[in-house]
């Protein structure tokens, strides 16, 4: 047996896109029952279900068609819309891939959140404190944020390389002070608008703002998050770095046996995790709003970005591809979401609920594969690339 | 549709045709700050004026919550989209985009709550800021309680360093130095230091435990009145004071707490109201009548836009003597006689 | 000849175990720390002026006691001292046996000594001790629940992030039942069953179709979020008086013991739920090490094939722990609304889960420790608390980070490397 | 139920036509088996053969795909290892399955708790303990912690753990596969004696010398087939040959030793802690030359492993030096002492030597990705590593789907190929080789030798840590007994069992020599082949 150096070539795997999509349809009908469940009038309608039950049907359908009707025409109902959902999909690809790099080296980054408050902080600074040429400024004021977001990854890193202090806590922790830091700061003049008590930044210098195509959402934050996610890939599977990060994640004992070292890849890891959760702070701090310009710092900059990075990491399998794919899954749910919430007044938590549901079942293909029968189960388990063994 | 009447019953309701809208179509609409409508403060008072509107003009509204700051104008533009007449905006963060969309669409008009900076604002005609100098009444409140309090201390707390917080203490703690200078009394305020312009916070709106906990702190140095100006995290605070068993008693803000809080009443002595409820629904109505004005509304005293809430269970506890002087000192604001000086107040 | 009877003890290694590298570095670390500390009691020495006074009784407190007065610079100063002392022992290496422990508690009521004196020092208000620890215990009651809840699923070998979503479920059961029924122990048992239905989720997710734990865990925060969130959007919010207006807990005086002076009214005036979480401490330990279904537990958390081939069923305990772990989740949550206003909020158990998986963290899977740094933890923030009254020079939004710093300067110099169950996250396929 | 098979009905244990498949690949392949109360029953097999599966079967580990399983005339189908318990098998594993943490107290009495309270009671279990051990002659102190225990005593705790339950048919997975030559023979004279009691017992080994000792029947399994059985008395070479298919060379072929004038690797003084922070290696000086084989023997758990590692720099030199070629090496990092030359098989082919994940191809260069040809700047040249990974899979034979199946779905031989490729793929000074055959079946035994010899005939200094006393002695140049953390002696490769299984527990070499009966290992060869002879002619 004399195996030939096999080519490589993109194969679909087609049992998972099918559970995928199985995945999202069975959500969406949980998330349905949930929404007759708790709508009152709809419930109502279903006391006489038996006696007119025309009357309970009609009004579930209503509700769950208009709400769903809304969420999708929202998401990706027209250029306005796609490039809406680009622009949410760009911070949680770029955070999400912070999250699936540091669990590729067996680390788990629950601190994405203030990895990004710390790039918008420091994006957002240098955006509205420095008065710089277009292009340089915009080019320093994203630098100026992914060194933030590093930074405080950094720590994280140093400090489970140095003193083993579990990451786990150390990046929760980092969150709470992260928020409490940027909730100090907004108090200072130096990151006040002048002649305002307000914790409100100034507004981020135009040649600071992420320039965006006329029309619709699109802008530089979404090409930037594209360019990480190859970036990320080609760190990955084709560098040195990535093959330690890979290799102390997967087995930390060989990986130091073969002379790599795991406290430094620890550290180069979570520094490089907390660049890319840094640069979705960045998107919020420097990236256009539905009015043009960035919104101006204040203390729910970053919204929940850290947090749903999370889901994203793990929906996309730690992989670039699949990071990018459930990115603009979740940034479509939250794009439709508004619209659903203003157009079919729907409460927005229900798309937290479906974010959830779509990650659980993807989770767990055996069910999907016996809720839905006629899928063929897939082989390998989900969730390869996440480190097994939990807090380790 | 109408809901049907709740009996319980199995039996369908008849067929009824649906109520029309009397009158030409007028939508108001409203976007939440990233608190949400149920945050128990701004957006939800502001909220409630939507619905009063409603419910008194026969209006159709919209409304729409945001997620996070990345939102705002998305949502505003939404509500543009949906064809609203008048759309109101809560806190200052929508400020730059509130003022970016008005700009844009001139034929919309827009109102905006508690945006404490309205001489940013250029002349932009169908902009009203919605603003409540409700350092008056806290100022009425602090005296109050400084004429009520029986250990000579009294607590304050905030759920996050805003100045729309800030104001109620900073108004708060000088009605007691007024009462001090003018009874020569020793009344102290915990929880805010006016000169350092810092103090108690529980870092969070939400934190009703952490709310009572840091009522607790106070209580325990010695405040028999607490005045918390945290959101739902100031039930917290009514717990406490509730469980001191008539020690303790409080002071509510925002809304009459003994409507907003009823299980509470027998301990809230009066709440500073700021009533952002009518101010919206005056707006509303304005605008819908035609008579709109970019003219910022200052909720003051005098205007009975901000206020002390009815005594409720504690009008025979209050002393007559000190309820004149509540009004003779609310006479004096008025009339500019006595200033009161905080950096968070409205300076329209 | 067998091997036992050439024993020769004269070519011994040392008997005494060397210094390993990790203790090593732990050390170094405990004592950089303790010193770092002591170097800035001194340098606080330039702004003690005034002494220092301690409140032993709150204000409204039937007995007081007396407020005890100490000189705020020779405090601070002995306090600094006796640091460094201790860190000098640490860092030389010297201290053996007994008194590395003994060094270690010293330095640390040292630091909180003089930390509280240095702040309180010239300040009008006392530093209300007996409402410190007061406000420690209830900080702590959740946090303990929600630690034990995180022992008994890791123990087991299923990792548990998911107790915030615990909680908050069942917060929200207990809100909308208590409501319901006007009734705390209906509110107790569905607030029990919700911990119980997030913990079956995490099982038969985890268990069954083995999926990746941790992936679970968040997954079934953001479940819990989402659900609590939409229904109290859709359904509580606007009928609040029906549905958010659960009955409270009480505080059940120990007759006796509640009368002792300062510990009576700290200790033993709580609520039922204080109480049993000090009793449960005691009993997830006592389950853990000294029965049959404990041992079963440790042994599965550790190598499940050596128990499946022993004949016990890997699957069976751990389910059964991850439930029993939902039963303490469940009451953690029910703190929450029960021990306070008896309403629910969106999200309000602002991230009280995640603290208590750090304490399970900290405390090394075991029931006490965790318990401990619970109450460090409690400990720690209400302390931050107290000093915004104080009015100190410090800013508040700086106090209000404080437990968190706190909390990494425990783990990075304090804790270091621990060591998890082996089989703790692996999921057990047969 | 067919009753001219040769045990009478109702007696035994019968395992007949067991099949079990996983996927594709057939472990056992209608396998019948018949175990006899008061005998020894060898299972033979090369690595895969499907001897542990078959057991698992047994055990209720596994269930069979088709097949039945009769005990004493009853059809049982264990579901459960708890129904094959209740049916009087007890098993010890390939693998320990001891809770490391637990007592040999809690680790005895899991699973068998006394049910009555849900209360442990441990002074009994403390009671039960040492009641068995005397009884059967396997001292074991019931409080110490498993994993402060040598490997040689958790054997015997396993071997408890079975006989805990009264079990009257045990099967052992390869036990001696960690036991010293003094350890395997108590346990084969405490095996004995339960054969004795009229216990059945199943016992797995690849050592065909234990095979030819103590075994009353031989069943050699090949690719999940019965393929025959042998009696003990059957020369080595045949059992070898019956196993494996083939004529397998079981004497190292090697040329004598021409080592280097200087020592390439010299310690001296050398202390080490273990990372629990015992002393290890205490004082020890050693030379070895290019081109000779300097193996290590112990008993496992002396300080050889910390020696290998510290010459890899895993863990530091406390005291002392080491130097390659002139060079020193304490200090360095494992990065920097393989960039000096040092190729290290480590012991744990697993845990230490590959990444399960990875892929053959990137296994094969795990630890010089980062240098030519493979890397340019921090660029990986993938056709670079994939050509590595065709030339050593060829020249090494790895048995493998393609170079881009991952390394966990190899077999443990062909997982230690991809070790010893990675490491000989390059010009070595220095190569350090921990158990480089554990568990390994004849073929790749032979195979791995060869290749280690080669590589001192390139005047590499290779030095081999091996608990394995037949590889020392084939392999070794010079043997350097390890005890307690220091060299006992440094002996010539003929010197006698007897007296390296002395000098292993700390004799003296001049005392071990003076009290050792038989001097060289031809005579003692002898000596097993006439008790053979003479337990042959009895029968
Ligand atoms: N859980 C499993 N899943 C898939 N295949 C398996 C599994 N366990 C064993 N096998 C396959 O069954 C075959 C027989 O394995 P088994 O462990 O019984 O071999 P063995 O004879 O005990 O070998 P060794 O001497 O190495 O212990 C192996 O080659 C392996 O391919
Ligand atoms: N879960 C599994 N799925 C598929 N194949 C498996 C699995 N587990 C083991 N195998 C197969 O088992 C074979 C060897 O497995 P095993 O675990 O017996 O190795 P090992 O015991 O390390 O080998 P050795 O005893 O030779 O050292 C491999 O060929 C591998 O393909
Ligand atoms: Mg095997
Ligand atoms: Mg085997």
């Amino acid at each position: 047996m004399s195996p030939e150096p096999r080519k490589r070539r993109l194969v679909i795997p087609w049992s998972d896109v099918l559970i995928t999509i199985a995945s999202i349809v069975l959500a969406f009908i949980v998330g349905a029952l949930l929404m007759i469940f708790s709508d009152t009038e709809v419930r109502s309608k279903f006391a006489y279900f038996f006696a007119r039950p025309s009357d309970a049907l009609i009004a579930s359908w209503e509700k769950i068609s208009g709400a769903y009707a809304a969420l999708i025409k929202g998401a990706i109902g027209g250029y306005g819309p796609i490039t809406e959902t680009t622009a949410q999909a760009a911070p949680l690809i770029c955070a999400g891939l912070g999250v699936g790099l540091a669990f590729r080296a067996g680390l788990f980054n629950i601190g994405a959140q203030g990895q990004a408050v710390l790039g918008a902080i420091v994006a957002a600074y240098i955006g509205f404190t420095w008065h710089l040429p277009p292009g340089i400024h915009l080019l320093l004021a994203i630098l100026g944020g992914l060194l933030g977001g590093a930074f405080w990854g950094g720590i994280v890193g140093w400090l489970k390389a140095k003193t083993g202090a579990h990451e786990v806590i150390v990046t929760i922790m980092m969150n709470y002070i992260a928020l409490g830091l940027l909730a100090y700061l907004l108090t200072t003049p130096a990151f006040q608008r002048p002649g305002r008590t307000d914790p409100i930044s100034p507004i981020v210098d135009w040649n600071a703002t992420m320039p965006r195509l006329e029309g619709g959402q699109l802008h530089l934050g979404f090409l930037l998050a594209l360019l990480a996610a190859v970036a990320v890939w080609w760190l990955l599977d084709r560098s040195t770095i990535g093959f330690a990060i890979r290799a102390v994640g997967a087995n930390p004992h060989a990986a130091a046996t073969a002379g790599m070292s795991v406290a430094r890849t620890t550290i180069i890891t979570m520094f490089l995790a907390g660049a890319l959760a840094g640069l979705a702070g960045v998107q919020a701090a420097l990236g256009p709003s539905a009015s043009g310009l960035p919104v101006p710092l204040s203390l729910g900059i970053v919204g929940s970005i850290g947090f749903d990075a999370i889901t994203v990491a793990l929906l996309g399998q730690s992989k670039p591809l699949g990071t990018v794919l459930a990115g603009l899954l979740f940034g479509a749910l939250h794009a439709g979401g508004l619209a659903m919430q203003s157009v079919a007044q729907t409460p927005l938590t229900l798309t937290t609920v479906l974010q959830a549901l779509i990650v659980l079942f993807v989770a767990a293909p055996a069910l999907v594969t016996k809720i839905v029968p006629f899928l063929k189960p897939r082989k390998t388990r989900a969730f390869g690339p996440v480190p097994e063994g939990g807090l380790a | 549709a109408e809901a049907p009447g709740t009996g319980g019953a199995s039996a369908p309701p008849a067929e009824s045709p649906s109520p029309t809208a009397g009158g030409a179509a007028f939508k108001a609409c409203m976007v939440s700050d990233d608190g949400g409508f149920d945050d128990k403060s701004f957006n939800q008072n502001s909220h409630k004026g939507l619905l009063d509107a409603k419910a008194e003009l026969g209006i159709e509204t919209g409304q729409v919550e945001s997620n996070s700051t990345a939102d705002y104008a998305k949502n505003i533009q939404s509500m543009v989209d949906a064809n609203c007449n008048m759309i109101v905006t809560a806190g200052f963060l929508l400020s730059d985009d509130t003022l970016a969309a008005a700009k844009k669409n001139p034929d919309v008009e827009f109102a905006i709550v508690d945006n404490n900076d309205p001489k940013t604002y250029p002349a932009v005609t169908n902009l009203k800021p919605l603003l409540f100098n409700t350092a008056q009444s806290s100022f009425l409140a602090g005296y109050l309680a400084a004429g009520m309090t029986k250990t000579k201390k009294l607590g304050t707390f905030g759920g996050v360093k805003l100045p729309t917080v800030t104001i109620f203490m900073d108004g708060f703690s000088q009605g007691v130095d007024y009462y001090n200078k003018q009874k020569s009394t020793d009344v102290q305020v915990l929880g805010w230091d006016a000169a350092k312009q810092d103090g108690q916070f529980t870092g969070d709106f939400d934190d009703i435990k952490g709310g009572q906990r840091t009522a607790e702190g106070l209580i325990s140095q010695g405040a028999d009145i607490v005045f918390p100006v945290a959101g739902p995290a100031g039930l917290g605070a009514l717990q406490a004071a509730k469980a001191s068993g008539g020690k303790v008693n409080a002071i509510w803000v925002d809304t009459d707490g003994c409507v907003s809080a009823e299980t509470y009443c027998s301990n809230i002595i009066t709440s500073v109201n700021k009533v952002m409820d009518v101010a919206v629904r005056d707006t509303i109505k304005a605008a819908k009548d035609g008579s709109f004005s970019n003219e910022p509304y200052v909720g003051t005293l005098e205007n009975d836009g901000t206020g002390l809430a009815p005594f409720h269970e504690f009008d025979s506890k209050v002393p007559a003597e000190l309820k004149s002087e509540l009004d003779a000192v609310k006479a004096d604001i008025i009339s500019a006689k006595i200033t009161i000086e905080s950096k968070s107040q409205p300076s329209a | 000849m067998s091997i036992d009877t050439v024993d020769r003890t004269a070519s011994r290694p040392e008997a005494a175990p060397l210094e390993t590298p990790g203790r090593r570095r732990q050390r170094i670390s405990t004592g950089i720390l303790i010193a770092g500390v002591g170097v800035l009691l001194l340098v606080g020495l330039a702004s003690t002026d005034g002494s220092a006074r301690f409140a032993l009784s709150d204000a409204f407190d039937e007995v007081q006691l007396p407020t005890v007065t100490v000189p705020g610079f020779t405090t601070v100063l002995v306090c600094g001292l006796l640091c460094l002392a201790a860190a000098v022992g640490y860092l030389s290496g010297s201290l053996r046996g007994r008194w590395p422990v003994l060094a270690g508690a010293v330095a640390g009521l040292a630091v909180v000594m003089g930390f509280l004196t240095w702040a309180a020092s010239g300040r009008e208000l006392p530093f209300p001790v007996s409402n410190q620890f007061a406000g420690t215990l209830s900080l702590a009651t959740p946090l303990v629940f929600g630690a034990l809840c995180g022992v008994l699923c890791e123990r087991s070998g299923i990792v548990n992030v998911s107790i915030e979503g615990q909680f908050l479920s069942a917060a929200f059961a207990a809100a909308i039942v208590g409501s319901l029924t006007s009734s705390v122990p209906a509110a107790l048992i569905a607030a029990v069953l919700a911990g119980l239905v997030m913990a079956a989720l995490l099982a038969v997710f985890s268990i069954n179709y083995l999926v990746n734990q941790v992936v679970l865990g968040v997954v079934l925060n953001l479940l819990a979020v989402g659900v609590t969130g939409f229904l109290f959007d859709q359904l509580v919010e606007p009928a609040s008086l029906k549905y958010n207006s659960a009955p409270v807990l009480e505080p059940l005086p120990i007759p006796g013991l509640a009368s002792i002076p300062f510990f009576g009214r700290v200790l033993f005036e709580q609520n039922i739920l204080a109480y049993l979480a000090a009793i449960s401490v005691f009993v997830v330990w006592l389950v853990l090490y000294r029965t049959t279904w404990g041992l079963r537990i440790r042994a599965v958390g550790e190598h499940p094939e050596a128990a499946d081939t022993v004949g016990i069923s890997v699957r069976g305990i751990r389910w059964s722990a991850v439930l029993a772990g939902g039963v303490f989740g469940g009451l953690g949550g029910s703190f929450f609304t029960l021990a306070s206003t008896g309403s629910f909020t969106k999200e309000f158990t602002v991230g009280n889960g995640f603290i208590a998986l750090a304490a399970v963290i900290m405390g090394r899977w075991h029931p006490v420790l965790a318990s401990i740094m619970c109450l460090f933890f409690g400990f720690v923030t209400q302390m931050a608390s107290q000093l915004q009254t104080l009015s100190t020079p410090m800013p508040s939004q700086f106090l209000l980070i404080l437990p968190y710093v706190a909390t990494i300067i425990a783990v990075a110099g304090l804790v270091g490397r621990v060591r998890p169950p082996a089989a703790d996250g692996i999921p057990y396929e047969k | 139920m067919t009753p001219s098979s040769p045990p009478a009905v109702g007696t035994g244990l019968r395992l007949r036509g067991i099949t079990k498949r996983f996927g594709d690949l057939v472990a056992n392949d209608s396998i019948d088996l018949d175990i006899t109360p008061g005998e020894i029953h060898c299972l033979l097999g090369e690595n895969g053969a499907g001897k542990t599966t078959l057991m698992n079967v047994l055990y209720g580990l596994l269930q069979p795909d088709d097949g039945t399983i009769s005990i004493e005339g009853v059809d049982h189908a264990h579901e459960t290892p708890k129904e094959a318990i209740a049916a009087g098998i007890g098993m010890v594993h390939q693998h320990f399955m001891l809770v490391d943490v637990f007592t040999v107290a809690e680790n005895l009495i899991l699973g068998r708790e006394d049910g009555t309270t849900g209360l442990l009671n441990m002074a009994q279990a403390r009671r039960h303990v040492r009641a068995l051990s005397e009884r059967y002659g396997l001292n074991v102190d019931p409080d110490a912690v498993i994993e402060d225990l040598p490997v040689g005593v958790q054997q015997r705790v396993e071997i408890l753990k079975a006989l805990a339950n009264d079990a009257k048919y045990l099967i052992l997975d390869e036990p001696t596969a960690v036991l010293t030559p003094q350890e395997t023979d108590q346990l084969m004279s405490v095996m004995r004696s339960l054969r004795d009691e009229g216990k059945a017992i199943v016992f797995i080994t690849h050592k065909l010398r234990e095979v030819r000792e103590i075994a009353d029947k031989i069943t050699v399994i090949r690719h999940g087939k019965v393929v025959g059985t042998a009696k003990p008395t059957d020369p080595e070479a045949d059992l070898a040959e019956l196993m494996v298919g083939r004529a397998v060379t079981l004497v190292v072929d090697k040329k004598l030793a021409s080592p280097s004038p200087e020592p390439r690797l010299a310690l001296k003084g050398v202390w080490v802690a273990s990372p629990n922070g015992t002393l290890a290696v205490q004082d020890l000086d050693l030379d070895v030359f290019g081109g000779e084989i300097v193996c290590i023997a112990g008993v496992q758990g002396n300080g050889q492993t910390e020696l290998a590692e510290a010459l890899l720099g895993l863990i530091r030199v406390l005291k002392g030096s080491i130097q390659l070629d002139g060079r020193p090496l304490t200090g360095l990092t494992p990065s920097e002492t393989i960039d000096a030359g040092l190729g290290f098989v480590p012991e744990d082919r697993k845990q230490h030597g590959c990444v399960g994940t990875f892929t053959v191809a990137e296994n094969l260069i795990l630890n010089h990705y980062d240098e030519h040809p493979y890397a340019r700047g921090i660029a990986l040249d993938l056709s670079k590593v994939r050509q590595n990974a065709a030339h050593r899979v060829d020249e090494f034979d790895i048995r493998t789907q393609s170079i881009e199946s991952t390394v966990s779905s190899l077999s443990g031989g062909n997982q230690q190929k991809v070790v010893l490729a990675r490491e000989l793929s390059r010009t070595l000074a220095l190569l350090v080789a921990c158990q480089p055959t554990r568990g390994l079946d004849v073929g790749a035994v032979e195979f791995v030798h060869k290749r280690l010899i080669e590589e001192r005939d390139r005047g590499t200094a290779v030095v081999i840590v091996s608990t394995e006393l037949d590889e020392v002695v084939a392999l070794a140049d010079r043997i350097a007994v390890m005890y307690r953390g220091r060299v006992v002696g440094i002996v010539p490769p003929d010197t006698s069992r007897e007296v390296l299984g002395l000098m292993m527990a700390g004799v003296p070499t001049e005392e071990a020599l003076a009290s050792a009966s038989s001097t060289t290992l031809a005579e003692e060869d002898a000596a097993l082949e006439a008790s053979l002879e003479e337990m042959h002619h009895e029968s």
